[in-house]
């Protein structure tokens, strides 16, 4: 069992990721949510955030977010795993506990 | 299995009700139980009947109310953050001198208690903030 | 509705946060709306995370929340056309301006020519603008 | 010179609304003159007389109100803002069917072009926000 | 006031923010000092910019807002003695644990030595710590 | 005349002392307030923002903010000044406009 870790945070604005990724055991997922999102985006000042705890953590960005924001999925970096809501449930579920990077 | 869910922020100024909201629906699809609704900060905001949001757009108030109703989820409203923030039923009101009250449908106030209880009981507690 | 006897002050609106994960973005385009009635000298600056509010092909349906960003649109009609998008907020999100929308006003000195209403500049540009302002609107 | 002031956020949550009021103190201290304060965003939360800070606490809706009576400043809580927040008067709240009113002494409500006007007609705006 | 029936879950609260710019150290301490009573295994991070929380020195006179850092100290009469600071977050902020308050706690199983509850931990200790919980508050 | 502008977000945080300092015209002034007041603080992470940026543009600091966090005032990065709420007032009344970084 591992943590499941929500950033809703622009990695541009705030320091929520990167705090994320430097306490994130590996083996622990990371979900991108709200503003969070634009971390998953490649090709970015910040995208070597998520692309360099790739091998260490599984992450997600939900979906929807996305959508609103205009980005399209194929501006995500390589690995990065879309889920909708449903699927925000079942990572909750299939993780030890969740923590929220506010 | 059982969620317990946070709410940090008040409706419209943050995304944080939005998401638990949606979150709260997809896991009631699913078959999951949501065991409580807790209203901490600005969330207490969540609670208060006198919202009128612009008619082209959602009313999360009402929403929320909805969503408690419906599937009888027990939604609490902080007692200590709602005080702060100008949200009171009859009783707060009357125990603090006012002339009205503002908390919605579907919602109760009581203590952090209920906080702490939600992390006992429920199987995972998720949190939804700025 | 500028009962100000003539007085033009130059108006900035500085747009830093992103779209939807808070309400600033929307709450900041409500008061540019009511300002254009005012006939001030007004420019709008989208910088850092704010250039994510022009980005084209939004779609809220999933968030259940109201899509504002067709009303950047309208902005050209209430001729606020003087849009200054910060160009080194755009590359460190690795946009251009094809990934915004196409804003556009209708000049009225030049024979009611479409044009542009976007300006991509750089920091040092922006800095000079920045300081000629009267008044300074964030959210 | 005359000021106008712009408060973004709601009481306790940021320290905006504190600051904005130190800040108006001081500049009434040194002579100059409010034009008016504006609350936008969740600063209309501070324009609510449901308010009751713990008793150890200053109680920033009273400040505002005090420093408003005492200074005849126009304080005006933006009407856009506060239907989505539950803020209303009896005007509103009559126009909306609400069932009670929230606004504090010292505070009315109106629109954004009172935000714009006091852009035009002072001579320095001061923002507090988050 | 545990009626769960002796069940004892490991809580973590995680501080994150500074205080007084925003209320969440505040009512995060709130929540803490509630949650003492009901037996739990409760340990507390700070992290970030909320290792500024327990710097001692704190006077608020001139801001008009209420000083609430006295309220860390009162933490050891509650039980809660198992307080992690990051040391990577002490270190970009130029602080070291002599910066901070002298939290104290009696140590019930050791002739009741009063003991400091301040523990200053590395990341990665830190990490394999949060992954220990079953409840992760951050506000 | 020049623009005030005021940040008052901790820099560790939030990108808003970055991106002022990038945008600030040489001879404005910058007030640093609330959770801002981190910035004007020496031998940090983050203290090389605001000594790199002295020549070009004035640093003032709110001494209220700086006493409320328990920040002591020989901590301060040479040459920024500490005023009160009436040097705030002064500062805005001196500068042509204030600019607020949120």
């Amino acid at each position: 069992m591992a943590l499941l870790h929500t950033v809703n945070k622009s990695p541009f604005e705030k320091n929520a990721l990167e705090s994320c990724i430097r306490l994130a055991l590996k083996g622990s997922s990371i979900l991108l949510m709200e503003d969070g999102v634009y971390g998953a985006v490649k090709g970015t000042a910040k995208s070597s955030l998520v692309a360099g705890a790739k091998g260490k953590i599984a992450v997600y960005v939900l979906g929807p977010d996305l959508d609103a924001r205009g980005v399209s999925k194929d501006k995500l970096i390589d690995g990065v795993k879309v889920v909708d809501y449903g699927g925000f449930v079942d990572l909750v579920a299939q993780h030890s506990a969740t923590q929220a990077w506010l | 299995m059982k969620f317990g869910i946070l709410v940090n922020e008040g409706p419209y100024t943050h995304q944080a009700s939005d998401s638990a909201y949606q979150f709260t629906k997809a896991a009631l699809a699913k078959g999951h139980t949501i065991d409580r609704v807790f209203f901490y900060h600005d969330g207490v905001n969540n609670g208060t009947r006198f919202t009128t949001p612009p008619t082209d757009d959602r009313n999360l108030v009402n929403l929320w109310g909805g969503l408690a109703k419906e599937h009888n989820i027990d939604m609490v409203v902080c007692v200590a953050a709602a005080q702060r923030r100008g949200i009171c039923d009859a009783d707060e009101a009357k125990r603090h001198g006012k002339d009205g009250n503002n908390l919605a449908d579907g919602f109760r106030i009581s203590g952090l208690g209920q906080l702490i209880e939600l992390g006992i009981q429920a199987d995972r507690l998720v949190v939804f903030g700025d | 509705m500028s009962d100000e006897g003539g007085t033009i002050k130059k108006f900035m609106y500085v747009n830093r946060k992103a779209p939807y994960g808070t309400i600033y973005a929307l709450e900041s385009l409500e008061v540019v709306l009511i300002g254009a009635a005012f006939d001030q000298d007004v420019s709008l600056a989208f910088v850092d995370d704010g250039v994510y509010q022009l980005v084209k092909g939004q779609n809220t349906k999933g968030v259940g929340m109201k899509n504002f960003s067709p009303t950047y649109n309208a902005l050209g009609d209430y001729d606020v056309n003087k849009i200054y998008v910060e160009k080194e907020s755009l590359d460190a999100r690795g946009l251009t301006v094809d990934d915004l929308l196409p804003l556009k006003y209708e000049d009225e000195d030049d024979d009611w020519a479409e044009k542009d209403s976007i300006c991509v500049i750089s920091s040092a540009e922006l800095a000079k603008l920045f300081d000629q302002q009267d008044v300074v609107f964030s959210f």
